[in-house]
């Protein structure tokens, strides 16, 4: 009952998350949303374990928790790289 | 109560969708195809297909964000307007859509012991992989033995695939550095 | 002892999924990306680390705890290196935070 | 050689952690396999840019973690203060370049890194002796100005 009180809790900051993703408005406010979006995820991931009691896939939020590092660093050197990274919106 | 969370899930999947076809913007367009992917492997992680989110978390987050943008930096990172009409797009997915609907009507329900895929080969491999092959995680042993050549070529068919994405992004990158080498 | 237990888990995950609802909120509150930042961290941090440790307490002493110990600790090792490539990436590219009092930001 | 020392024990650590499987022979083989072939990576990593660990630190950080934490829960508490009730608590965005005292790249990288992990404020960028520093309010950035944060990472990093 917790964990699933805590499912919904952690989906609901998904959703602000999903919802600064939208509006944007510059690039960055987006790679802020994905960034909180993806560490939102591993935790979903790891109460998601306890609450259906097979904490086993704790796995995936650990390798969630290294892509989504190394996602946004690749990211956020492409657009260091992209025209002085000035990118309309 | 899971039921809820997997309501949730297939909402946001919705609206990110929703987004994508929406925005101009090519690079924030990847970056929601970023978040379609996380919340993809939240569903199939609510589907108890564990590998598959592993899977979709790799290659959907992780490589083909990387390879997008990659694209993007060759392409520009504007979308072209919109020329013709979007009936005729529309009424393919519409009618693709159905199909599929259509097709999944006379499935067995999810997780019943009873479809076929559970009486076929899957006992088998559920009680002898661990003495046939001695790795514990079963479909591991099911891609790398069972079936080993089936396995095979996938990855050749993917390291070819690799190959050639790099051929494509890297050739264009040098002959943009050939000209004016000292910027950048 | 388990009832504690419980109780302590229902108090960390209560306070974790209240910290990332107003990380949440407050990245839709804040006027500026650079303070948006500043929210986003509330999430990555505190709220994760509540969460981390309620869930913890259930597992007790095994290899999961010491997971969810390895996801804590390498959420605080990268999340910090995150938002400082994302501001620094910002500020490169000219994004100009709001500052209240202008002071010498050069 | 501290290098090598430390990775051939997180390592193989890291690797029973992800498998959880400690007596399966043919596991523990692949296992060995893939940490000599990380820690090969990393030793060439590592041979481009040194990072010149201190035994010494390693048992001084736990302590400065547990201060760090405490760091951590202040700092969270008034940033929810400023989201919740902006009129009480008004935000006062602010940007300052501030003195930092460390030597080395991984003092100087701790310092930034404690910067950002407590919410309210951000190192923005670290040059030779200074980091841009931004903060949520006036005061997170007075805390950080009177150098107390400094002093700690800068004894962590051991004077040379």
């Amino acid at each position: 009952m917790i964990f699933a009180a805590a499912a919904l809790g952690i989906l609901v900051v998904m959703g602000l998350a999903l919802a600064r993703a939208f509006l944007g408005p510059s690039v960055y406010d987006r790679i802020l949303a994905v960034n909180m979006f993806g560490t939102k995820t591993v935790l979903l991931i790891a109460v998601y374990g306890f609450l259906t009691e097979r904490p086993d896939f704790l796995d995936i939020a650990i390798t969630y928790a290294l892509i989504n590092f190394i996602g946004i660093i690749a990211v956020l050197k492409f657009v260091e790289r992209l025209d002085n990274g000035t990118l309309p919106d | 109560m899971t039921h809820l969370i997997d309501i949730v899930l297939l909402t946001f999947l919705v609206a990110t969708a929703i987004a994508i076809v929406r925005l101009n913007s090519l690079f924030a367009v990847v970056m929601l195809f970023g978040i379609y992917s996380l919340i993809t492997a939240g569903v199939f992680i609510a589907l108890d297909a564990v590998d598959v989110a592993f899977t979709e978390a790799a290659v959907g987050a992780g490589i083909s964000t990387v390879l997008m943008l990659g694209t993007l930096a060759l392409v520009g990172h504007r979308q072209a307007p919109q020329q013709h009409s979007r009936a005729l797009p529309l009424t393919v997915v519409v009618i693709t859509g159905v199909v599929l609907l259509w097709g999944t009507a006379d499935m067995p329900r999810f997780g019943d012991p009873e479809a076929p895929v559970h009486q076929h080969v899957a006992p088998r491999y559920i009680q002898d992989s661990p003495a046939e092959v001695g790795v514990p995680n079963m479909v591991t042993s099911v891609l790398a033995s069972y079936r080993g050549f089936d396995t095979l070529g996938e990855t050749a068919v993917v390291f070819t695939a690799g190959v050639a994405v790099l051929v494509l992004l890297g050739r264009r990158r040098r002959q943009h550095r050939d000209p004016g080498s000292s910027g950048d | 002892m388990a009832l504690l237990l419980d109780l302590l888990t229902t108090l960390l995950l209560a306070a974790g999924v209240f910290l990332g609802i107003s990380g949440g909120v407050g990245v839709h509150r804040f006027p500026d990306f650079y303070s948006r930042v500043h929210a986003a961290g509330v999430t990555d941090t505190l709220s994760a680390g509540c969460i981390l440790l309620g869930l913890m307490l259930q597992a007790g002493l095994t290899l999961i705890s010491m997971k969810l110990l390895f996801i804590l600790l390498f959420l605080w090792y990268t999340s910090p290196v995150a938002s400082h490539a994302l501001t620094r990436a910002a500020e490169h590219s000219g994004l100009k935070p709001v500052l209240s009092e202008p002071r010498d930001a050069s | 050689m501290a290098y090598l020392i430390l990775s051939s024990l997180t390592l193989p650590a890291f690797w029973l952690l992800l498998s959880g499987f400690w007596d399966h022979g043919l596991l523990l083989a692949f296992g060995a396999l893939s940490v000599v072939i990380a820690a090969g990576f990393g030793l060439r990593m590592e041979r481009l840019e040194p990072t010149c660990y201190r035994p010494a630190m390693l048992l001084r950080i736990p302590a400065y973690w547990v201060w760090l934490t405490g760091e951590i829960v202040k700092a969270n508490i008034d940033v929810v203060k400023r989201i919740w009730w902006p009129q009480e608590h008004p935000i006062s965005p602010t940007m300052q370049r501030l003195h930092c005292t460390q030597q080395t790249l991984l003092g100087k990288t701790i310092y930034a890194n404690s910067i950002t992990l407590t919410p309210g404020t951000v190192a923005i960028e670290v040059s030779d002796n200074e980091i841009l520093v931004h903060a949520l309010s006036g005061a997170a950035l007075q805390d950080l100005a009177t150098g107390d944060m400094d002093r700690r990472v800068t004894r962590l990093e051991g004077a040379r």
